[in-house]
């Protein structure tokens, strides 16, 4: 795996700095702190949608700041939290008056640093909720769903609360909306092969030629079980298995799909595999109303794939559809 | 060093004067043991607790000369400083200590014995709080957690702080991580100190 | 490299059928070929618009069809051209009575089936021009531009053109706006690691440890120079120079520009390749209207990446920015 | 064998029986050398040239019934039956081939000598054009040159095809290929003959 890069201390910096520099419509620079981005036109009359986490994601976290989405996102090095200072900064440059909503992934550095930036704020007159997104059923048993990592099914919570905010909703009801979006998100997904941390220089984790990992998390994490690798659908087919087992479906229920890349895995392999979801899906009676498929969280180049169930109900499919300015997002 | 013995062998309180002093002396020990704390943590993390530990310490000194009589803003002056340069774990965990601190010591001038205990004991709560944390995890809290069990036996500070950090290295010993990004590196952390543990214990140094 | 794919003899049919079934508003099979995409809803008054391609390059070439963009496409097996069978399909599904126009990449086999296809329909009365998209500078000089491949490129005029025939205008206008469009492309790519065939199971081609290629074809057709990996902006550099060489840009010209990852490179690179990219540019006072970074034209799971610049005017920036319906372009 | 011999050593023209009859034997002898001829251009190529002329052949001969007396009008639907099945450049211009040769012939009943010289002609001229080919580059056209050449010194066509296609191969021995995908094997392409011209000799043998 080889990198185009410069300085790897610089690998973060750099890609914020493009990231801006390629789409100035969509993101800007936030005045008083380097690793906070911000919409390019700051809206007056809303709620502020904040999300933040570490760097070697793209799109997540950063790209999905823009209209009908976020309003800023606090950027951390790679695979590392971002700092309570740059989380404050980026609840300050998204409040309006109207209230901050932070959304992020359930990992202990993002979710102590955000507490402690929410309680900074607060001294200084800003009102905050947040939502903890935990729909990687591979990391805690469904008893303990809070307990369980942010994964892909992030984006679909930036989405639904990202429209809804639009409609001039309270913090209240955002949170209301986001906090049932995220109740309603299941992801399993499977590594293939690590990527390489700029500053390391190294794989983030060991795998076999043969090998693959379900489960594992986006960092490496330990995942439910290593095997050999299988052929397309009998994965796909496991997977599905373990997320309806925790997820029961009824024959009315309407649900969204997301088949995401971790970022080597091409869209050609996504699409046999979302094939064969819709095919297990197709079994019963639930509707399949609209598919996202493509790489939307990544871990810069590793090789694997998660997928990502959505039940909806009609607050969230309008929210979801809801127009929003975003390069990595299609309406 | 002679300064600190007579300060902690003799004065057993806490006032503006000499908290300066120590966090003088925790900046200086910050610098010495720099490339030592990032490489305990480089074994079974990301090798950044030497930079959150200077930085945070340089940020509070910056902001020395803003400290009043009053403890309890001086701890709050403390938590802020520290939080601005740090992103990673130790330092949230340390900052929110501080600001509970802050919040427990109102508007104290002195903290005798007692209030030192409450400040450790408030420390140790927060952390096990806001990390999710339990006594037994292997982490700062257990260092913290033996302080408090020292502070309530005995007075003499300038050994105790030194001691107890090292006792809790070595109850330790062949036991695994359970918490924060070294627990993803399972049995070798058996045979490794916490990096936070020993951050901790190489600053008790200064006393 | 591992793939998640089933039997490698079943790779292309089972990656289109999960393309349709997961975007079925976007796309439909063909009724009579099983390897030709339609739109969902084909447009009656309108130049029909018709690509085809290897595939293993997702999203192109099926991927643009959709409103506003292509009405057809004929899908060869991985990295082949499909047969003039699928290409006379194609065009057929695409026509109404308006004519239809072929845009395809400069290959050979690509370019004579086309050729074939469009004789065989000529006889049934279907009239069609032909846009032979020849984009890589890499692959012969600028005196013999039309002997170029096509890459990346081919996307923006499939956007151009497809914006234009969504207007009602005749097929020569169309092919003249589309011909302009591809007079005013250039791309220069670099590989940094090959990509492995599902049927042949082995790389396609060998490259060392610290080795990039400069200019090499997207099926690893010889490129211009094998060099050392250098710094992201050092290569960026090279690449600007050797564009900027081949097209001369005035200070009042404006463009946008599509930073491409082959598959495995990841958004983070891309951006601190784009950002290289506008700071060369900004050096003189061409103006940068839209930019277009993410994986559009694709070797599966290769790495590397390349730049395209495309010259606007008027009526191009127009309809590259017209409305589409295709969830690989966001307007 | 001999009913062959005979037709060519003889009859020296081509109609709709003789024609009916050289396609059975084609297609006989592709079954027959559709592993050859896919490994052949498996070394240097995508290894579907044995499938290509197999389908191709195939498909011409479940059309055969609809030949008529018109020689024109027979190339035709052979032009359209090969390339309904390959997608390869193989195919499409052997396709393009039947096309213009189907022109050229109008409304013929019996090819003769001339005739069949002009059909090679526009064959070659055709492959040349399409495939954007010249004499030289190492592929079919460089067969279809000698057959040409050959043609116009001789009529003896039970001979004339399977000799020249074996020259061809000859003359191009240390050669390398300069089209098709095969080029982009660059020097390997020297040691090897190129698939087209190989597939062109074994199914001369039919003569
Ligand atoms: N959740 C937690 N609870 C208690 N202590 C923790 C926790 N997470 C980290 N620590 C302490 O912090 C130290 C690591 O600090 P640091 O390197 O700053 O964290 P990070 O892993 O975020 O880079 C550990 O050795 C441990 O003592
Ligand atoms: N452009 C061309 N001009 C002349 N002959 C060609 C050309 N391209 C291919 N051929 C002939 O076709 C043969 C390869 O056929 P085939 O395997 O069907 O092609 P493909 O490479 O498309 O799979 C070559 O050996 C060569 O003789
Ligand atoms: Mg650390
Ligand atoms: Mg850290
Ligand atoms: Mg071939
Ligand atoms: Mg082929």
């Amino acid at each position: 795996m080889k990198k185009i890069i410069n300085e790897p201390s610089n690998f973060v910096d750099e890609s914020i700095d493009g990231l801006i520099k390629s789409h100035p419509n969509v993101y800007s620079l936030a005045e008083d702190n380097s690793r906070v981005i911000k919409r390019a036109k700051k809206s007056s009359n809303k709620v502020g949608l904040v999300t933040g986490g570490g760097s070697g994601h793209l799109p997540v976290f950063t790209g999905y700041v823009g209209e009908g989405l976020l309003d800023t996102c606090a950027i951390g090095s790679v695979f590392a939290s971002p700092s309570v200072d740059q989380i404050a900064s980026a609840i300050r440059n998204a409040d309006n008056g109207n209230g901050v909503l932070c959304i992020l992934g359930n990992y202990g550095g993002d979710v102590m640093n955000f507490e402690m930036a929410c309680e900074i704020v607060k001294d200084e007159g800003v009102n905050t909720k947040t939502i903890i997104v935990a729909d990687d059923i591979a990391s805690a048993r469904l008893e303990e769903k809070e307990k369980r990592r942010g994964i892909a099914g992030m984006i679909f919570v930036f989405k639904v609360a990202g429209g809804f905010a639009e409609t001039g909703v309270s913090l209240e009801e955002v949170f209301k909306l986001a906090n049932e979006t995220n109740n309603n998100i299941r992801t399993l997904g499977v590594a293939l092969s690590p990527c390489i941390l700029p500053e390391a220089g190294k794989p983030t984790f060991e795998i076999g030629k043969d090998e693959i990992e379900i489960g594992m998390g986006i960092h490496g994490e330990p995942g439910i079980s290593r095997e050999k690798l299988k052929s397309a659908n009998d994965l796909t087919d496991d997977i599905c298995n373990r997320i309806f087992d925790d997820f029961k479906l009824g024959d009315n229920d309407e649900i969204s799909l997301m088949i995401n890349s971790l970022g080597a895995t091409p869209l050609e392999e996504l699409y046999i595999v979302s094939r064969r979801v819709i095919e297990n899906i197709n079994k019963n009676k639930t509707k399949i109303y609209k598919n996202y498929v493509g790489r939307y969280a990544t871990s810069m180049e590793m090789a694997g794939m998660s997928v990502t169930v959505l039940k909806l109900n009609e607050n969230i499919k309008k929210n979801l559809i809801a127009p929003s300015n975003c390069p990595f997002w299609t309406n | 060093m002679l300064q600190v013995i007579v300060l902690f062998g003799q004065i057993k309180m806490l006032n503006k004067k000499n908290f300066i002093f120590i966090l003088e002396k925790l900046f200086e020990q910050s610098k010495v043991c720099y490339d030592e704390f990032n490489s305990a943590d480089g074994k079974i993390g990301d090798g950044d607790l030497g930079i959150t530990i200077l930085h945070g310490l340089e940020e509070i000194n910056k902001n020395i000369d803003s400290f009043s009589e009053d403890m309890g803003e001086n701890f709050k002056i403390c938590s802020k400083a520290f939080v601005k340069r740090s992103g990673s774990s130790f330092g949230t965990l340390i900052a929110f200590s501080l600001m509970n601190i802050a919040k427990n010591l109102n508007n104290k001038k002195e903290c005798n014995h007692e209030d030192i205990i409450v400040i450790f004991k408030t420390a140790l709560n927060t952390i096990m709080e806001r990390g999710k944390t339990n006594i037994g995890d292997k982490t700062i809290a257990d260092t913290l957690n033996l302080f408090i069990q020292k502070l309530e036996e005995n007075k003499n500070y300038s050994e105790l702080f030194k001691l107890a950090s090292k006792e809790a290295l070595q109850n330790f010993k062949g036991k695994q991580i359970l918490v924060g990004r070294a627990r993803m590196f399972n049995e070798k952390t058996k045979e490794l100190d916490d990096p936070g543990m020993y951050a901790l214990s190489k600053l008790s140094e200064i006393f």
